[in-house]
């Protein structure tokens, strides 16, 4: 999202694009840009919890069955894994703040391998899912004693959980770019717009899990 | 060139005085404006190239008194339009049952007498008629316009809805949402008959089996009865008399057994489980057409206590089969 | 928002204290899933949620050091999410109320 | 509204430096940031797509024209349907206005270089453009037939069309759309000139910050929705498939919580342009400032309160009805106050009948019936009969073609010397105004009476008692195709022959009147500064004689 540097002409500030007034306005804008982005992104998911919502309380047996198959010890581990990220990324933003540029690239990159430990976590998911006959459509198989509408639950799963996680690739690749760009100095006291934009927009992802966590993996416990 | 369709049921009065009112204000604010604009753009047309207009000085009271005339009228329109639409939505206890299936594309229309007609429905006059309603594929839309009737068909559940036709006579009948390929080919007509023409057209022809009959032909032939049999300790609760009768669900909720009830049993049978029996019984979903899933809805019923619906024929059969509303 | 410059955010050690309440809140409510609390197993673990979410955006978002504007822009995003939710279940929830026409 | 005097004096365009001149080639358009030439680009992409939409019309005209289907296939003919609406909704009126007026007109009328983001909305120009192609690329390869609407199961399960490319194309389209609207409202909120208050924007901006809103809060939801029939073709999810528990209702709901959002976003920039048209040619501030623009945001956020007023008899509950019923309802205050303030606002003031007023007055007259007869698809027991027949197509045709096509051209005429320095030829001008004017109500008028008698809508073939109404609908069609025709090939004229024009031809107020036409890159040679309440002729009057 961050209209990322590009030649200003006008003296002062290489960052300084030649249509704003001031650094001070220019990242404003992009703050201001990031966090409606953000608003974007919490309809998009919306339409998804919509669904969530009509179907699991017409289907409560059904979605609670099927949520008890997820693997919880993954689950829990997967939260905890995101929440350390969020805490290297919005250290990461301190440390752009203050210009320290190794500190920089250190937390970038915590933050990097945590995203990564985290897809992989749900790779092992996914293929514990594919092995189970968990996976919607032709070849999926009703779970023993579990209504026929646990397929829904499934169908749910695989695509809010599929749709995070594509957002978290993206956010790796983000986290790539600024370890790039912070290894070179981009990032100054004066200047660490981007790092906060991608921290905005990796803060966001941690939330989406955070509900997407107890809709999927905890709802149906109790009756285990 | 006519300019309104026949009023051929006991809604088409009241949608076309609805109509008549919203034309009249429609006519009336359309042309209000249009006259002020041309009256105001040749009064004040530009006199010289260089002129200037005078400010007007801005109206609150002006303001106000436009925001609220039309506030004042659309809250008429908007209780008008409900009080029909509840006439619309409400079926009276007295009604004819007859059962639609709709599928690409076509209308196959099933009298609880047996008589099956594809494209053709035959109803009485003056005798409100019942439509149970489902889809074998995908949304259609059962439409009438000489009834201002209209109801979408929408697959995986039933769709009910009901009218009156006052005059005798042959009407469009179309599918409105559209369904594929030959959408504008999923029409047929609607034949409003005398209570004497029905009464000889339903003595003619060749009416099969009842409907219930065949549905339970089909309860036998899914082998329903090895659980929902009548002795006690049968491993389902019993169907005799379910009909329209209170139910209590595991969890301590209620409800009132109906047609949707009744499908949903047959094809999500954990949804709703009946207090003390287990969660045994498979889904049929897939496995019974939706023509057959109306028989066995017909069927059961039929079990009810009240006058049987079943057998009956249809002018009969409305005495009583329809349950009375259950209020929330 | 730069005009704050860096005024007044939080110091590494607040993000850690932030951080083990994240954890905390997150054994909680993996807890509570497994207890019995009738109705309310799921409002609370959406409060949990709610709550980790909060602090999250406040505290690592900095939405709590940024100009009104930006609190107005994610009220509506919430806003807007609530009515999508809530009126469309409103349709499924009212939908039996009146025992023939609507279901 | 003044500025000091900021203004170079004008030199014929071609001894100034402007944007259009200032750098040559492809390359030079193909990778423009400045939102001038992104505007350019716009124009040339929604013309494409109307052009390629409105041919699709002409199909369908044609095939109507007898009521035996007999023209095309039944299959051929729903994959026409199918293609005008795509081809009009998402890559026409959608990005029209934004697109083109918008990424032209903001920055210049709030005093600002460019806009917030500048290669973002270089982007979103690509994104509308792939995602036009995609969609096009779809129709070649033998199109789509289930409606604009995407109605399940029909579309996830029983069409055989390129559903899913097309959806693609329409997801791709729906980010362009986003992001717009991001830029516009982050360009509103972050880049105005100083003195530039909200309350001294010019009311075009506040038309586009309502529609940037909408933008921005619904299109997200029509994105997933659409995703979400995609993976359900594609890997047989279920999520609207009643064969395996899911519910087609919902997909409706999804669907409409965007797209009866979406007509506001074809209708508020609009709005918009009307607004700056009637005071521009009236010579007299608006009547009524604030409340023209507070009614554009009202209009914003009741919009999303609606949706459920095209579900009426799709089988969703009674009461959610009447709700939606009743917000509906809700709808028509703000759009009367709009449709009031505009007719005083001609009142005593100073009327030119000029080309843009001319489309003004034509909003005026064809939104106001079209939109009352909105009024009786809100009516609970009308809606069920009129539902789904022709008479909701002329509805939504008269406003919008009747509202958003009358404002965009009307828009255009009145910016165009601004846009390209040139005039364009006024007797032409105002002979297809007319021609489109009635051609227009030929075309859709006879679609009520033939929809309240009960003719449902994408009907192939149709009973012959409906046919004179047909007939005339097709001959008006005609006429509007060729109303279009004359402004296509007079714009292109003018381009190379009309005359030169001055800064503010029409002698209107406004920041973008105040720098050459066509304008630099820059926009303005120096920063203006705002002083005073917009719309202010007496004082621009004043301060002229002064000079």
């Amino acid at each position: 999202m961050s209209e990322a540097a590009h030649g200003g002409a006008q003296g002062a500030a290489p960052e300084l694009q030649h249509h704003f007034e001031s650094l001070s306005a220019q990242k404003e804008a992009s703050s201001l840009g990031m966090w409606i982005f953000l608003v974007t992104e919490v309809l998009f998911f919306g339409g998804m919890f919509t669904a969530y919502v009509v179907y699991r309380s017409n289907n409560r047996a059904a979605f609670e069955g099927a949520s008890n198959l997820l693997d919880i010890r993954l689950g829990a581990f997967n939260t905890a894994v995101l929440i350390l990220s969020s805490l290297t990324m919005a250290l990461a933003v301190w440390a752009a703040s203050r210009g320290k540029k190794n500190l920089i690239v250190l937390f970038l990159a915590s933050t990097l391998l945590l995203g990564s430990v985290f897809l992989g976590v749900k790779v092992v998911e996914y293929s514990q899912k594919f092995e189970h006959h968990e996976v919607p459509g032709p070849h999926f198989i009703v779970p023993h004693g579990l209504p026929r509408q646990s397929e829904m639950f499934f169908s749910l799963y695989f695509c809010m959980t599929g749709l995070h996680a594509l957002h978290m690739i993206i956010g790796i690749g983000l986290l790539a770019w600024l370890i790039a760009k912070a290894r070179r100095g981009a990032f100054t006291v004066r200047y660490s717009t981007p790092v906060e934009m991608v921290g905005l927009y990796w803060h966001f992802v941690d939330i989406v899990w955070i509900f997407l966590f107890p809709l999927l993996y905890l709802l149906g416990r109790h009756t285990l | 060139m006519e300019l309104f369709p026949q009023q051929a049921s006991s809604f088409a009065p009241h949608v076309d005085a609805l109509y008549g009112f919203l034309i009249a204000v429609t006519a009336f604010f359309s042309l209000l404006i249009g006259v002020l604009v041309v009256v105001f753009a040749i009064r004040y047309r530009r006199r010289a190239p260089d002129e200037i207009a005078a400010p007007v000085h801005e109206s609150g009271v002006l303001e106000i008194v436009w925001t609220a005339i039309p506030l004042g009228l659309v809250s008429v329109m908007f209780f008008w339009g409900a009080s029909v639409y509840f006439r619309i939505t409400r079926p009276p206890a007295n009604a004819i049952e007859i059962y639609v299936t709709g599928k690409q594309w076509m209308w196959k229309i099933q009298h609880t007498d047996g008589h099956r007609e594809m494209n053709e429905l035959h109803v009485p006059v003056g005798q409100p008629v019942r439509l149970t309603m489902a889809s074998e594929d995908v949304i259609h839309s059962f439409f009438v316009p000489a009834f201002r009737f209209k109801r979408d068909v929408v697959p995986g559940r039933f769709s009910t809805a009901w009218f009156e036709a006052t005059r005798p006579g042959r009407y469009h009948l179309f599918c409105a949402e559209f369904c594929g390929t030959r959408h504008s080919g999923m029409i047929g007509w609607v034949h409003a008959m005398k209570p004497s023409d029905y009464q000889v057209w339903l003595s003619g022809g060749m009416a099969g089996e009842t409907l219930a009959a065949a549905g339970a032909k089909r309860f036998l032939e899914h082998a329903c009865n090895t659980c929902h049999a009548e002795q006690a300790g049968a491993r389902g609760p019993s169907l005799i008399g379910l009909f329209g009768k209170v139910v209590h669900l595991q969890g301590g909720k209620t409800l009132v057994a109906d047609e949707a009830y009744i499908r949903e049993s047959i094809t999500n049978p954990q949804a709703k489980l009946v207090e003390g029996y287990p969660q045994i019984m498979p889904t049929f979903q897939g496995l019974i057409s939706e023509e057959g899933l109306l028989q066995l809805v017909a069927y059961i019923k039929s079990l009810s206590p009240a006058p049987k619906a079943g057998g009956a024929p249809p002018a009969a059969a409305s005495v009583s089969t329809e349950r009375k509303p259950a209020k929330p | 928002m730069s005009r704050n410059g860096s005024h007044g955010h939080p110091t590494p050690g607040a993000y850690v204290g932030i951080f083990t309440a994240l954890m905390l809140l997150t054994a909680l409510t993996v807890w509570a899933a497994f207890q019995h609390l009738g109705i309310w197993n799921t409002p609370v673990a959406l409060a949990i949620a709610v709550a980790k979410a909060l602090l999250v955006a406040l505290i690592f978002m900095h939405l709590r050091y940024s100009p009104r504007l930006t609190g107005i822009v994610v009220t509506a995003s919430v806003l807007w999410l609530a009515i999508l939710i809530v009126i469309t279940a409103s349709d499924y929830l009212t939908r039996s109320w009146l025992p023939i026409y609507g279901r | 509204m003044s500025t000091p005097a900021v203004i170079a004096p004008t030199e014929p365009p071609e001894r100034r430096v402007h944007y259009l001149n200032a750098r040559y080639g492809v390359k030079s358009w193909l990778l423009t940031v400045d939102h001038k030439r992104i505007a350019i680009l716009y124009l040339i992409g929604v013309t494409i797509f109307f052009a390629i939409g409105g041919l699709f019309a002409a199909l369908i005209r044609l095939e109507l024209l007898t009521p035996a289907g007999d023209v095309f296939e039944a299959e051929t003919y729903n994959k026409i349907f199918t293609t005008h609406g795509v081809m009009m909704v998402f890559f026409f009126m959608i990005p029209a206005i934004p697109g083109v007026l918008g990424n032209f007109l903001i920055p210049l009328m709030i005093g600002a270089k460019d806009v917030a983001f500048p290669r973002l909305n270089l982007l979103s120009w690509y994104l509308f453009a792939i995602g036009g192609l995609t969609a096009l690329w779809a129709v070649v390869h033998g199109g789509v037939d289930t409606g604009w609407t995407f109605y399940t199961p029909y579309s996830t399960v029983y069409s055989n069309g390129w559903v899913v490319v097309t959806a693609v194309g329409i997801f791709i389209a729906g980010f362009s759309s986003i992001l717009t609207g991001l830029n516009f409202l982050v360009t509103i909120h972050t880049m105005r000139a100083p003195g530039m208050t909200w309350m001294r924007m010019p009311l075009f901006c506040w038309g586009m910050y309502a529609t940037a809103i909408i933008q921005i809060l619904g299109t997200p939801v029509i994105a997933i929705t659409l995703l979400l029939v995609a993976a359900e073709r594609l890997f047989h999810l279920g999520i609207f498939d009643p064969a395996q528990g899911g519910d087609p209702v919902l997909f409706q709901h999804l669907f409409w919580f965007y797209s009866h959002p979406a007509v506001y976003i074809m209708i508020l920039p609009a709005m918009a342009v009307i607004s700056e048209l009637v005071t521009a040619f009236s010579r007299k501030p608006i009547f009524g400032y604030k409340f023209i623009a507070g009614s554009s945001v009202a209009i914003a956020a009741l919009s999303f309160l609606v949706w459920g007023h095209h579900m009426f008899v799709s089988g969703q509950s009674v009461y959610a009805g009447l709700v939606f019923s009743a917000l509906s309802f809700m709808v028509a205050i703000p759009s009367a106050i709009k449709v009031f303030n505009w007719t005083t606002t001609l009142y005593r003031g100073s009327v030119s009948y000029q080309t843009p007023l001319l489309y003004a007055l034509g909003f005026i007259g064809l939104f106001t019936f079209g939109g009352l007869t909105g009024l009786m698809l809100a009516a609970l027991g009308l809606d069920i009969h009129v539902h789904d027949t022709y008479f909701i197509v002329a509805h939504f045709h008269y406003i919008m073609v009747g509202g958003t096509i009358m404002g965009y051209l009307g828009g255009l005429h009145f910016w165009w010397p601004k846009i390209s320095g040139r005039l364009y030829p006024e007797y032409w001008s105002r002979v297809s105004a007319w021609v489109i004017f009635i051609g227009f109500n030929l075309t859709f008028f006879p679609q009520f009476i033939v929809g309240y008698l009960g003719m449902p809508r994408r009907y192939h073939a149709y009973p012959p008692e409906f046919q004179i109404l047909n007939v005339m609908s097709t001959a008006g069609a005609s006429i509007l195709g060729i109303g279009y025709l004359i402004p296509l090939v007079y714009f292109f004229w003018s381009m190379r022959y009309g005359e030169h024009a001055a800064d503010n031809p029409w002698g209107a107020t406004g920041l973008e009147w105040q720098t050459p036409s066509p304008p630099p890159t820059e926009n303005f040679p120096a920063t203006p500064v705002v002083s005073g309440k917009p719309y202010d002729y007496l004082t621009a009057a004043e301060e002229a004689a002064v000079v």
